[in-house]
């Protein structure tokens, strides 16, 4: 019964990982401007990674490879702002405009 | 690069990933990984720290003599290892008598190894980075 | 050289050790801590064992925060899927200011902003973001600054 | 049939690979293309060798508990660990070369660095005979 | 000492590998290169008595970490064997001894240990691949000796930039050319699944007549003839050698092909030979004598043509190259005999030459060009001499090593091919006389070009210098030994021929 | 005492000549006196030597072996004896004169000269009785080299140009032609010591006998043979006793010498009668010999005329071994001696016409019979040996060539001796003529030394000795094609 | 199994597209990027190819430190390559590689098909290894145990390898290379 | 069912790599080679579980870590035009 849920949950996890996911990649070839498709790249790495480890989580049972799967989510969570600050950060530097509107006093 | 938000993240994780080299380092008995792979991951802490600071920055955690020595090192290790089984009679590298029982001594002897490819893949790749990356840092006439 | 910060430091990181190890042995494990001191004394060589690197105030405060992103993060991951699929994006950059006074405080606010899609920070100065957002909902939830706030409140975890 | 097709199809593109990294390594004339081309060029080898340690069925040689396990096979897997950082090596000083004849000549390319060398050996020359 | 005795096989490698680490943290240049002498110098006297056991023994095999050979790595070592280490071992000291002098001229005063490290892995690693009978075991080797003497070669940017164009054209032909290796390795152990060289010569007749295996044997021929400079694969050589410090042309010139040459052989007679029947590789072996002929001509008169004088001795390197292969390619027991003669002695004129010339380049700005060297002859008597008798043993004149090895090797091809192999043969060595004279006429008869006042020879470099050329004649008069040992090992590897 | 003893003594007396010689440099009297010595003593050896091999002794021994089938190794054959005699003898003669002449001519660097004229007179006795064709070419190019020095004694620019063409055509022959051949020679038959009836017959096909043969006769530079002969007049700008040495002693003896020895012992007559494979030879040396008479009636300087001569004179030695039989090698061999004696005889003469008046030019040399009577006589005497009259030694070779011609019906052969006879007769005969007829042209300083006359007398008179003790020689021409 | 199949055909139809796109960039740094993916699919294939050290490995030196390395010495190089046309020398260059290839191929028709368990490779030395591992050393990964025992003096050289591959770039790089030599220069004044 | 999840991820491997290719600026190329990074890392993962042999999860842990200073180092050469310090 419990492993039933388990499987459910999981698959479901699973699921939503792979939405988020191809999303995030339609959403890295239709938008745009590099800004904008940061945001698609940060739901693969936010949203879609995260499911995905839940659903192996839960396919694994609670055992060292869930501290694993833990870590690779959490050291992605960590990196994946800053690379997409940091890509970000550059391509303004380096004066790509961004397209749409700018509101207030950009630095 | 002049970026807080990189400096910081990195300063948080230099040390994890250290660990984790080292991690891959002791457990390439039971999963994937060993000296190789180890000594490229803590290397690759070090060129991040060096990135994202400086390289002198970097040589101050990693002073470039300490690190060709050590690069000597590690390949020395190995090979004293296996000069210990010649020495008491066994053929080169072997590592049988290294320990009280056989099984026991390929685990020394296999844990020697591996730390010294490790020590010296680490360095080098960090002392191939220094070359690198400051070629052209001084003065220097032409060729 | 010990400290409060290389001893929160060592912990954790002998806590990451025991949670990959799986192999209890005697050998592996004082191993493990040989390593865990090699990198507290790398962290002190390279001197930059501070308030940045082990943000240790932060920890009373950390869960209840996460939890408070983690549920941020989901929201605005649904919006964003919608925007993509029904192509109503009008992305726009402002600028919003940062009440964190610490570097570490400045940095989690900043990552927070870009953990959650929709929004990413492009530049920082001072204590000035420069913020893009995907819609004007995105940049209106960061201007309303309930996340600054949340952040501040971490930081006064000190 | 699949089985007949599949049982060489790996090698059939390994060697269209390998001879891919070969055709950047002899025709072009940028000596960065070249290291590129010849890390390809191994790293295709690396995939002939693993392809023959595969067994269908087979799992990664660590020793689990149960004895049944098929493992396999662990020799290739060592062999190609080996030679990965004897490319790793090759790259590295090819690199350090690279950089060190960019310096001398000022270029890349082969056809300037030799045109580079003729006109030196005609200047000398000249000096020469003056 | 029986310690010693029972683990020869295995110190001549590990010498001079363990001490190339300790040399190169040295700071102090003297220490870096009296160290690296005297590891060149252990590693000869290991060599000499191994050479000993194998006379004694006729084979000793050894197991690396005593696991026995298909699951461990094995060291062989037999009267085949212990020509080439010989020739390393000997050369190795005597350029090592001759290195003193000059590596500070052309290598920074800070990279001179380094430099000796990279020196004795280049050694470590030449004798590394002779030793190994293990098929993969080779591969390494052969990138250690490759590797460290392209960095070798390379430093010679500091007098001409073009070091590094031949250093990088050498790392990257050598580069394909061990990768060629490596796949013919990989094929065979596909169809076999085994690296052991004893292993697969006893499993390959076994498989019949099998694609995969005449394919393998293409490549790894392919492999190693690029690493021993066979005549179109032989582009990296001329610029390699003559672009090279002065010091690493004498050792790479005497060493490094030869080593190569050994390795083509063994896998031709070791690996394949039992299976020579089944393929016959009397086409491959036609081609290998053609490409030989070519080499000769090629070579020679490349050399003729030539001002740069190092890099004239690289192109008559290939022209001698093409001697050897020839030897080999008659696939009968004098052939092989002859090749490894002229394999000795080509070692040995070699070293005398590039030395020679080089003691004298020492004075001239840059590179010894045939102008720049004009009338030192005079100046330089005894290193002069010593170049005279080099070069004529090089042109093979009667009581130098070059006539013994020119004689066996026409003896040879007239047995097996008729006369106008040796005809072909002297032809080309007559031709040969042409670019020798050029020089020597250089350095006695023409006006002196240089403004320096001081030249007076080196007495440092007499030792290796007239122990060379010593060798030279005294192996062009007492040449049973050599004769008698090439003829041994052609012996031992035709038995292997079923 | 044992037979090789003399071998060794005729061997290491020049020998020890060139290493005491520059001991010796302080004293230049010691020094000087050591040639004669030495030559007396070889001279002596020799004469045993050949006494010796007249009972029928065989003398051999093998100095170390290089391989199975290479060695260095000494053997006494009958025309090595014929040899032995000649340079030795020549040497006593030689060296006597050489005293005079440098001194006379006060010639700077005497001590370098007088080493290195040992050293030559040492290969030249080491070729002379060697006993396979590696000794022989070894010493063969022990000779070029230490002759070189000799060539260039001047060292000015003339000098150098001259020794560098000397050395050119001398070392690349040999090694271009002559090493090759030999290599075959060892390739074909796996061996390379001398025998009576040559080695190769049974190990080459016949065709090819003619090719191997060219390879020699081109490679022994030493013969002179056309196209090679450029050397010798070049060579010409020695000082004379050098020019002795080399073109009556030592180094075109060594090159005819090795040519007979390689058509004797190695290819054997018989098998070259067989084969036809020498008819070509006869030809070129005919040619040459033609030519080069020719070519020496054109010259006005003494010593080019006599090099001219010289190389005609040799063709004579060439043609003897070409046409391949008994009495033809005989005469071959017997023209060895006799042309060695007259042509030293000449060549003392112009030196010792040089030192005396420091001229060069025959056309100079009208009336100057008068100042120098004994030595025009000698000269007189030494060409009518060249050129064939009796009562001279060189009658007897010629007479020896002709038989050999008829016995294999060369007809054209007689004729063209009989036409080079002329030239002979033209170009020699001029001088002493013009010496003694014509009307002196202007006051010349006659310094004569005695040390050059007397010894240029005294060969001329050994040539008249020679056609009346012909026998020994005869018996030893005699052996030449073995013991028995 | 069908899976494993489709994996494997996957990527490495995904490797030769790759493989092909490298062959015509100019940019330099494109090329390294795609270099460094396609490091990054073989790991990839080395892990549906059971050799998970490998994979490990070929991670990261392949794609990381071989990147890395790319990357820090395009500091000092041109961004860009010079144009080429197509000339004959390619076309040299085309046929060698088809010849070599073609040659492959026929060879590959007496190789072993893929993943059979009957494979010469399997048949010899793999059980002893395996076997071995577990009986006499004692330690799971087989693939630790031949590399640091069975073939521990291969990993030796390999480590030599690399040592000696930095220590020829630290002399090839080192700073001071170009100060003018003054023995060259001194002598001949 | 892991094999749907790496077809998924497979199709938007091919999604993403036509970012790659298609570029427009090189930010772009270097966003979607960190996606793809990602897209690899879970790849792994998922391929141990669906093998049966989960626990290698370091490689993708390797994998995610190459893949953040690669990412860094291509930025850092775009920023300062080394990876040295000038």
């Amino acid at each position: 019964m419990l492993d039933l849920l388990i499987q459910i949950i999981s698959i479901i996890s699973f699921v939503g990982g792979v939405f988020f996911i191809l999303t995030g990649s339609l959403g890295l070839i239709r938008l745009p401007d590099v800004f904008s498709r940061i945001h698609a790249a940060g739901m693969i790495d936010t949203a879609g990674v995260s499911f995905i480890i839940l659903g192996m989580i839960l396919q694994s049972g609670f055992s060292l490879i869930t501290a694993k799967l833990m870590f690779i989510g959490i050291f992605i969570f960590f990196t994946s702002p800053i690379t997409s600050h940091i890509t970000a950060n550059l391509a303004r530097k380096k004066g790509v405009d961004p397209v749409g509107k700018t509101k207030g006093k950009t630095l | 690069m002049d970026n807080l938000i990189l400096k910081v993240c990195t300063k948080v994780l230099f040390t994890p990933i250290i660990l984790f080299g080292l991690y891959v380092q002791f457990h390439g008995d039971f999963g994937p990984g060993g000296g190789f792979q180890a000594g490229v991951i803590v290397a690759a802490a070090f060129i991040l720290y060096a990135m994202v600071f400086s390289v002198e920055d970097c040589k101050v955690i990693m002073p470039p003599k300490l690190n060709f020595f050590l690069l000597a090192l590690g390949a020395f290790i190995y090979g004293f290892v296996g000069i210990i089984g010649l020495i008491l009679g066994d053929p080169y590298l072997s590592y049988d008598v290294l320990g009280s029982t056989k099984e026991a001594g390929q685990h020394i002897g296999i844990l020697l190894v591996e730390f010294g490819v490790g020590l010296t893949v680490c360095n080098v790749m960090i002392s191939l980075f220094y070359s690198f990356a400051n070629f052209n840092f001084g003065k220097r006439n032409n060729d | 050289m010990i400290n409060s910060k290389s001893i929160a430091l060592f912990l954790f990181l002998f806590g990451f050790w025991l949670l990959m190890s799986g192999h209890y042995t005697v050998l592996i494990t004082s191993l493990g801590v040989v390593s865990c001191l090699l990198c507290v004394y790398l962290t002190i060589k390279g001197n930059f064992l501070d308030n940045e690197t082990i943000p240790i105030y932060f920890f009373p405060r950390l869960i209840q925060y996460t939890i408070w992103l983690i549920k941020e993060i989901f929201i605005s991951n649904i919006t964003t899927a919608k925007v993509i699929l029904s192509k109503s994006e009008e992305p726009e950059l402002f600028s919003v200011k940062a009440s964190q006074k610490t570097n570490e405080g400045k940095v989690t606010y900043a990552n927070s902003i870009t953990l959650t899609p929709g929004t990413v920070t492009t530049q920082i100065k001072d204590n000035v973001f420069e913020v893009h957002a995907l819609t004007k909902e995105f940049g209106d939830d960061v201007r309303g600054s309930e996340m600054d706030r949340m952040v501040t409140w971490l930081e006064k975890g000190k | 049939m699949i089985d007949q097709i599949f049982g060489v199809w790996n090698y059939w593109i390994v060697f269209i690979l390998m001879m891919i990294g070969l055709y950047i390594v002899i025709s072009k004339k940028s000596l960065l293309k070249k290291i590129v081309g010849l890390a390809i060029f191994q790293t295709s080898v690396f995939l002939l060798y693993i392809t023959f340690g595969k067994i269908a069925g087979g799992t990664a040689p660590i020793l689990t508990k149960n004895i049944d396990e098929i493992y396999s096979n662990p020799l290739p897997h060592v062999l190609i660990l080996t030679a990965i950082v004897v490319g790793v090596a090759t790259t590295a000083l090819g690199l350090a070369l690279t950089v060190r004849i960019n310096k001398a000549y000022g270029t890349i390319n082969e056809d300037e660095i030799s045109a580079s060398d003729l006109v030196e050996y005609h200047k000398k020359y000249l000096e020469d005979n003056k | 000492m029986s310690f010693i005795i029972k683990n020869l096989p295995i110190l001549i490698v590990i010498t001079p590998l363990m001490f190339s680490l300790i040399v190169a943290v040295l700071t102090n240049n003297r220490i870096a290169w009296s160290l690296s002498t005297f590891a060149s110098f252990l590693t000869m006297i290991f060599t000499i008595l191994l050479s000993f056991e194998v006379s004694d023994r006729s084979n000793i095999s050894y197991y690396l970490g005593n696991w026995p050979p298909p699951l461990g790595i094995e060291y062989v070592i037999d009267t085949i064997s212990i020509i080439p280490i010989m020739i390393v071992s000997v050369i190795g000291l005597i350029a090592t001894l001759f290195a003193h002098n000059f590596i500070t001229l052309e290598i920074d005063k800070k990279l001179v240990s380094k430099t000796y490290s990279l020196w004795l892995l280049t050694i470590a690693g030449l004798i590394g691949l002779i030793t190994t009978a293990d098929a993969f075991n080779l591969f390494v080797f052969l990138e250690i000796s490759s590797l460290s003497a392209v960095a070798l070669v390379a430093l010679g940017s500091k007098v001409d930039r073009k070091a590094l164009v031949a250093g990088y054209n050498y790392l990257i032909l050598g580069a394909v050319g061990a990768t060629f290796y490596v796949i013919g390795v990989g094929l065979l152990y596909g169809v076999t699944g085994t690296l052991n060289m004893g292993d697969l010569a006893q499993k390959i007749p076994t498989l019949g007549l099998n694609k995969s295996v005449i394919v393998a044997f293409t490549f790894m021929m392919l492999g190693i003839m690029v690493k021993a400079a066979v005549f179109p694969l032989h582009i990296w050589l001329p610029n390699a050698y003559a672009y090279a410090p002065s010091p690493v042309s004498v050792l790479l010139a005497a060493t490094a092909t030869k080593v190569s040459i050994y390795i083509l052989v063994r896998i031709s007679y070791t690996i394949f030979g039992s299976s020579y029947e089944i393929y016959s590789f009397e086409s491959l072996r036609y081609i290998l004598l053609y490409l030989a002929i070519l080499a000769m001509f090629a070579g020679t008169i490349m050399a003729i043509f030539e001002k740069d004088v190092k890099k004239l001795l690289a192109h008559s390197s290939v022209a001698q190259i093409g001697y050897i292969v020839l030897g080999i390619s008659l696939a009968t027991s004098p052939g092989i005999a002859s090749s490894f003669i002229h394999l000795i002695n080509h070692a040995l004129i070699k070293a005398g030459l590039f030395m020679s010339i080089v003691a004298m380049g020492y004075y001239t700005l840059k590179r010894i060009d045939v102008k720049t060297i004009a009338g030192l002859g005079r100046q330089l008597p005894i290193t002069f001499f010593s170049f005279v008798i080099c070069a004529l043993s090089l042109a093979g004149l009667p009581l130098t090593v070059g006539f013994i090895s020119k004689l066996y090797l026409i003896k040879a091809a007239y047995m097996s091919e008729g006369i106008w192999l040796p005809f072909l043969i002297l032809v080309s060595s007559a031709l040969s006389l042409i670019y020798i004279w050029k020089l020597i006429e250089g350095l006695w008869y023409n006006e002196k070009s240089l403004k320096i006042e001081k030249i007076k020879e080196l007495p440092e470099i007499y030792l290796p210098l007239l122990v060379i050329t010593f060798l030279n004649i005294y192996f062009g008069i007492d040449a049973g030994l050599i004769i008698d040992n090439s003829f041994i090992a052609s012996d031992a590897l035709m038995s292997g021929i079923k | 005492m044992t037979n090789e003893f003399y071998i060794y003594l005729s061997i290491l007396t020049p020998l020890i000549a060139f290493f005491t010689t520059p001991l010796l440099s302080s004293n230049p009297n010691l020094r000087d006196s050591l040639g004669p010595i030495g030559g007396i003593i070889t001279f002596y050896s020799s004469l045993n030597i050949a006494s010796l091999y007249l009972d029928g002794e065989v003398l051999s021994f093998t100095f170390f072996q290089i391989s199975e089938t290479l060695s260095i190794s000494f053997k006494i054959t009958g025309l090595g004896v014929i040899f032995g005699l000649v340079a030795s003898g020549l040497w006593i003669l030689a060296s006597i004169y050489t005293i005079g002449y440098m001194r006379g001519n006060k010639e700077k660097n005497q001590t370098r000269f007088f080493t290195f004229y040992s050293i030559a007179i040492f290969a030249a006795i080491c070729i002379a009785y060697s006993g396979n064709l590696l000794t022989l070419f070894i010493f063969y190019e022990v000779l070029t080299f230490s002759t070189y020095p000799l060539v260039a004694h001047k060292q000015n620019e003339e000098a150098k140009k001259a020794g560098r063409l000397y050395m050119g055509i001398l070392v690349g022959t040999s090694i271009v032609f002559l090493l090759p051949a030999i290599i075959i020679v060892w390739v074909l038959t796996g061996s390379l010591d001398f025998s009576a009836n040559g080695i190769l017959k049974g190990n080459i096909s016949n065709e090819y006998v003619p090719f191997l043969l060219a390879l020699f006769a081109f490679g022994i530079g030493k013969a002179a043979l056309m196209p090679f002969h450029k050397w010798l007049p070049a060579a010409m700008v020695a000082p004379t006793p050098v020019s002795a040495l080399l073109h009556a002693v030592a180094v075109v003896k060594a090159g005819v010498f090795s040519m007979l020895i390689v058509i004797t012992y190695v290819f054997g007559i018989n098998f070259l009668t067989e084969t036809n494979g020498a008819v070509w030879l006869i030809w070129i040396s005919s040619i040459t010999l033609l030519l080069s008479s020719c070519i020496a009636i054109t010259k006005d300087d003494l010593k080019a005329r006599l090099a001219y001569s010289t190389i005609s004179q040799l063709s004579y030695i060439v043609l003897g071994g070409a046409i391949a039989t008994n009495i033809a090698v005989q005469g071959a061999a017997i023209h060895i001696v006799m042309h060695a004696v007259g042509k030293i005889t000449l060549f003392f003469a112009a030196g010792a016409i040089y030192v005396a008046t420091h001229l060069s030019k025959i056309s100079d040399l009208n009336g100057m019979g008068k100042s120098m009577p004994l030595t025009f006589v000698a000269f007189f005497i030494g060409s009518l040996s060249i050129i064939g009259v009796p009562p001279m030694g060189g009658s007897w070779s010629k007479f020896y060539l002709m038989l050999g011609s008829v016995e294999k019906d060369y007809l054209l052969v007689i004729y063209i001796l009989a036409i080079s006879t002329l030239l002979n007769v033209y170009y020699l005969l001029e001088i002493p003529a013009k010496a003694f007829f014509q009307q002196k042209r202007t006051n010349i300083q006659v310094t004569k030394h005695p040390l050059t006359v007397y010894p240029t007398f005294f060969a001329a008179i050994l040539t008249i000795i020679l056609f009346i003790y012909i026998e020994p020689l005869k018996d030893i021409t005699n052996l030449i094609f073995g013991n028995s | 199994m069908i899976g494993e199949i489709i994996i494997n055909a996957f990527l490495v139809t995904l490797m030769l597209t790759i493989a092909i796109f490298i062959i015509n960039t100019r940019k330099v740094i494109s090329t390294i990027l795609l270099t460094g993916t396609y490091s990054l699919v073989a790991a990839l294939m080395f892990v549906s190819l059971d050799a998970v050290d490998v994979a490990f490995t070929e991670a990261s030196v392949g794609a990381g430190i071989s990147t890395i390395l790319f990357l820090a010495a395009l500091s000092y190089l041109p961004r860009e390559e010079k144009e080429e046309k197509f000339n004959v020398k390619h076309i040299y260059a085309i046929c060698t590689c088809t010849i070599i290839a073609g040659l492959l191929i026929w060879a590959s028709y007496d190789l072993p098909l893929v993943g059979q368990l009957e494979n010469p490779v399997h048949q010899n030395l793999a059980q002893d290894f395996i076997e071995g591992s577990r009986n006499h050393i004692g330690i799971p990964n087989v693939v630790t145990s031949i590399l640091a025992s069975y073939r521990g003096y291969d990993t030796f050289g390999e480590t030599v390898v690399i040592y000696t591959a930095g220590i020829a770039v630290l002399v090839l790089l080192y700073d001071g290379v170009s100060k003018t030599s003054k023995i060259y220069k001194g002598k001949n004044k | 069912m892991f094999l749907a999840v790496l077809i998924a991820l497979a199709v938007s491997f091919l999604l993403i790599l036509v970012r790659l290719i298609i570029g427009k600026t090189t930010y772009d190329r270097i966003l979607a080679a960190n996606s793809i990074g990602t897209i690899i890392v879970l790849g792994i993962s998922v391929h141990g579980f669906y093998m049966g042999r989960p626990e290698f999860v370091d490689i993708s842990i390797v994998y995610a870590l190459i893949n953040f200073i690669g990412t860094v180092a291509v930025l850092k050469l775009f920023d300062k035009g080394t990876l040295g310090d000038k």
